[in-house]
């Protein structure tokens, strides 16, 4: 069977082209970065290739950009590493309701350990307020985290006019751009931001490989203590595969960015209108206009996320819910819940995000299974329809 | 940095210039770089009329750019009066060796402090040094601070 | 010009079989393993095999290995995880002067933090001695950290022993066994450890993954937040990849282990002997017997680790030294100095470590060639060789 799958915002499928520099790595390059020999050079060679790539794709210094092994790591080093290295100064950080978890949780166990963090409300299109967050500063505040772009619902935040704020304050900022990378343009120099987080898995790379842009000079602790790997500041033998792959992806990400973006609109455009005039009681989650070029979250009235799921799983379409049933967790999702919908309402979400394969015909397919299966589960639900 | 050393130095590695020992020098000494635990020491002899350095000899118990800049400094000291091969820098040593990794860069003003200390240890032994500074502990403590920190941050 | 390896405690090859799963898995098996559709489910099912084959290398529950992006990243987690649960426990940490710098640097982050850490000792040839781990333990003693092998001089401490005494006074005991694993037979139900590092890329595996066991009920601290990956333990999309490749490598070496020890050890001893035979004034660091099948580490009086190093790399093959010259620091080796060598001699260590697809011809080259080196350098030295 013809699998759709539509769920790049949880990872995306490995480019070819990134799979080949990783597999000549692989079996080619497998010195120790560190030591002095031919093997060793060869491998430090490569890394530093790859960081210029990663670099360039948000306009940075190569020396500002530390590879790490995830998106999750990046985001719990940029939190955790300006929360103990400011301790002296000041025990306060603020945040959102809709980070990812790799945010939220990191801020949950500070909390237990001496800090305050304040999680600024959202609108009911994901937006945060520029006068909650004024407010919100303090002056033992410390750091400022607040995420690109959410990766449920696809709003954009304001980063630009979040890092003016944030600047004149003299308070660090660091955003979480892993669902921004590839789908927006970023450029740091522009941002005001001191730090932000990567992952190569959501731009055709490997899992597995991420990276923190620290503006050159901004002290932070160390989150993986041990050899003096990027620049001191992150342990561990360089994963150079993977690396390579990084690089190889932000480069082609940085190459392509216009035309994905706009074959991922058009795509995202004509879902939603199909969506939404040929299905009843549907809603769109997030922002109408400031969402991720791929992004369609919906709900459906009456019927739970997870049901909707599965039956286009077995038709041979792979979509995510907010509703996390079977990963572990029965909570509806916190973005969904911070948007204002009602937790009933939460249950039932259905995110479908568009990549780069993606065609007009996929669309077409999703759409018109899509009313037949949303038709058959309500007719199913004891919730009254009127 | 595509390999720690350039081709230069890597030359002056392989087939080092000018090592060895001189047999009663005009002029001898002996430094090591309290940064690494590096040695190296260094001969000369000197015509006692132009003060033209006639030959220069060096041994090095140190790593590959010790040993490089060791070759580096006798070539570019040979020929010149010890007027001249004192005002010899470790950046132009360094530069002579087509550059060397930041953290080596300490190993050329190593290079440097013996040929000078060589030249002192000359000029002390034929009297031309009136005035001989002694050689206090704060002088040593300031000679290896610049040894280990030529260009800051080692 | 053909290149003789001889640096495999600092990383191995990737075998070929390894590379074959991790390439096959990069290519058809994206998903994300904590997704509900097809594609999730089948890297799910991957992650479960490898989670087998890495708890079977070691002999613990499929259930207690949980999977890091590095040794480095699970020598850091056990120690702070441990440190931070336990706070209100005690705050005295146990390890030794000859651990890796994952340790170390780690612990001398945690003395910054209110933690107070003792470092043990060792004896000339590496080893620690039990009666002074006894005389260290103290009421507020949260931790011992051992490592079973050591990665300059291999010498192999008394885990067993060590483990008995630390689970008599209630305590959690940490092993570092990256170098241990592949290359000793490990059990961790035998051993009395409660928490346990590796490595894939020290056993043909590929660089940035590696595990952490954890035994069944120990509570720890995670040391990256986030989603529910890993029973909730260790945040980050799952690295897919890599964990089917260490499990892939996990199998190898334990179905190999005996043949690669003993093929080791041969090669070892012909190395060591030719050595110390054919060339004066040299000594073996590390314990004679109680040391790594594949680890030979020599000291040469009178000359320098870098020199050696540049000179084998020259003709082919490739070492490693003590001395870190230009890796980024110039400190003679921790380890050296621990074992009582003075700070010159430290500088002149020579590593040459053996690994499965060395050759006899491989050892009679070097040795060959290591006499000329050595008599070349020698007679460049400074400093009297009577
Ligand atoms: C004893 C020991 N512990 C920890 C590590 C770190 O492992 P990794 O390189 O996977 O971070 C190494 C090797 O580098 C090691 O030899
Ligand atoms: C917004 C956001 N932050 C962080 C992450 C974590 O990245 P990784 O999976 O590389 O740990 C993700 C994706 O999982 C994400 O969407
Ligand atoms: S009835 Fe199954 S998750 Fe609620
Ligand atoms: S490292 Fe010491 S002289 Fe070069």
């Amino acid at each position: 069977m013809k699998r759709i799958y539509l769920d790049h915002a949880a990872t995306t499928p490995v480019d070819p082209a990134v799979v080949e520099v990783m597999v000549s790595s692989l079996k080619d390059n497998f010195g120790n970065p560190s030591s002095v020999y031919a093997e060793g050079r060869t491998a430090k060679k490569s890394i530093d290739a790859a960081r210029a790539q990663v670099a360039k794709a948000i306009n940075a210094d190569p020396r500002e950009i530390f590879f790490t092994a995830s998106g999750s790591e990046a985001d719990n080093w940029a939190i955790k590493g300006i929360a103990m290295k400011n301790q002296a100064k000041g025990n306060h950080i603020i945040t959102t309701k809709i980070e990812h978890h790799a945010i939220l949780h990191t801020c949950q166990y500070l909390e237990k350990h001496g800090f305050e963090v304040t999680y600024l409300p959202v609108d009911k299109d994901g937006l945060i307020s520029l006068e909650d967050l004024r407010n919100a500063i303090r002056k033992e505040t410390i750091l400022v985290s607040i995420m690109f772009a959410n990766n449920e619902i696809g709003t954009i935040e304001p980063i630009r006019e979040i890092g003016k704020i944030v600047k004149e304050k003299g308070i660090v900022f660091h955003t979480d751009a892993v669902q921004a990378l590839g789908n927006i343009p970023i450029d740091v120099k522009d941002l005001n931001v001191d730090l932000l987080s990567v992952s190569a898995h959501k731009i055709y790379g490997p899992k597995g490989i991420g990276a923190l842009y620290i503006r050159k000079g901004l002290p932070i602790d160390n989150l993986i203590h041990g050899g003096g790997q990027e620049r001191k500041k992150r342990a561990g033998t360089e994963n150079t595969p993977e690396i390579v792959a990084f690089g190889k992806a932000a480069e082609l990400a940085t190459e392509h960015l216009e035309t994905n973006i706009n074959h991922m609109k058009t795509l995202r455009d004509q879902l939603i209108k199909g969506v939404t005039e040929r299905i009843p009681k549907v809603r769109l989650n997030g922002h109408p206009q400031k969402r991720l070029p791929g992004n369609a979250n919906f709900c459906f009235e009456y019927i739970e996320g997870e049901s909707i799921l599965l039956s286009l799983d077995i038709i041979g379409i792979a979509g995510s819910s907010g509703s996390a049933c079977t990963s572990g967790s029965l909570d509806p999702s916190h973005v969904l819940l911070a948007i204002g919908l009602p937790a009933g309402m939460a249950h039932g979400s259905l995110r479908l995000t568009i990549g780069k394969s993606t065609t007009p015909e996929d669309i077409d397919y999703v759409v018109d299974n899509l009313v037949g299966i949303i038709q058959r589960l309500r007719a199913m639900s004891p919730i009254d329809a009127d | 940095m595509p390999s720690p050393y350039n081709d230069i130095v890597l030359e002056h590695f392989k087939n080092p210039r000018n090592t060895g020992r001189i047999e009663n020098p005009d002029g001898k000494a002996t430094e090591g770089s309290p940064a690494c635990g590096d040695m190296v020491s260094l001969y000369l002899m000197v015509d006692p009329e132009t003060k033209i350095i006639t030959d220069i000899k060096f041994e090095s118990y140190g790593c590959a750019s010790n040993i490089a800049t060791g070759s580096i400094i006798t070539e570019l000291a040979k020929g010149k009066t010890i007027e001249e091969a004192k005002k010899i820098t470790w950046k132009e040593a360094s530069d002579a060796l087509g550059g060397l990794p930041k953290i080596k860069a300490h190993c050329s003003v190593l290079a440097v402090e013996v040929l000078r200390s060589a030249i002192l240890n000359y000029e002390e032994k034929h009297g031309l040094i009136t005035s001989k500074e002694v050689t206090t502990e704060e002088i040593v403590r300031k000679r290896l601070k610049k040894v280990m920190n030529p260009i800051k941050g080692l």
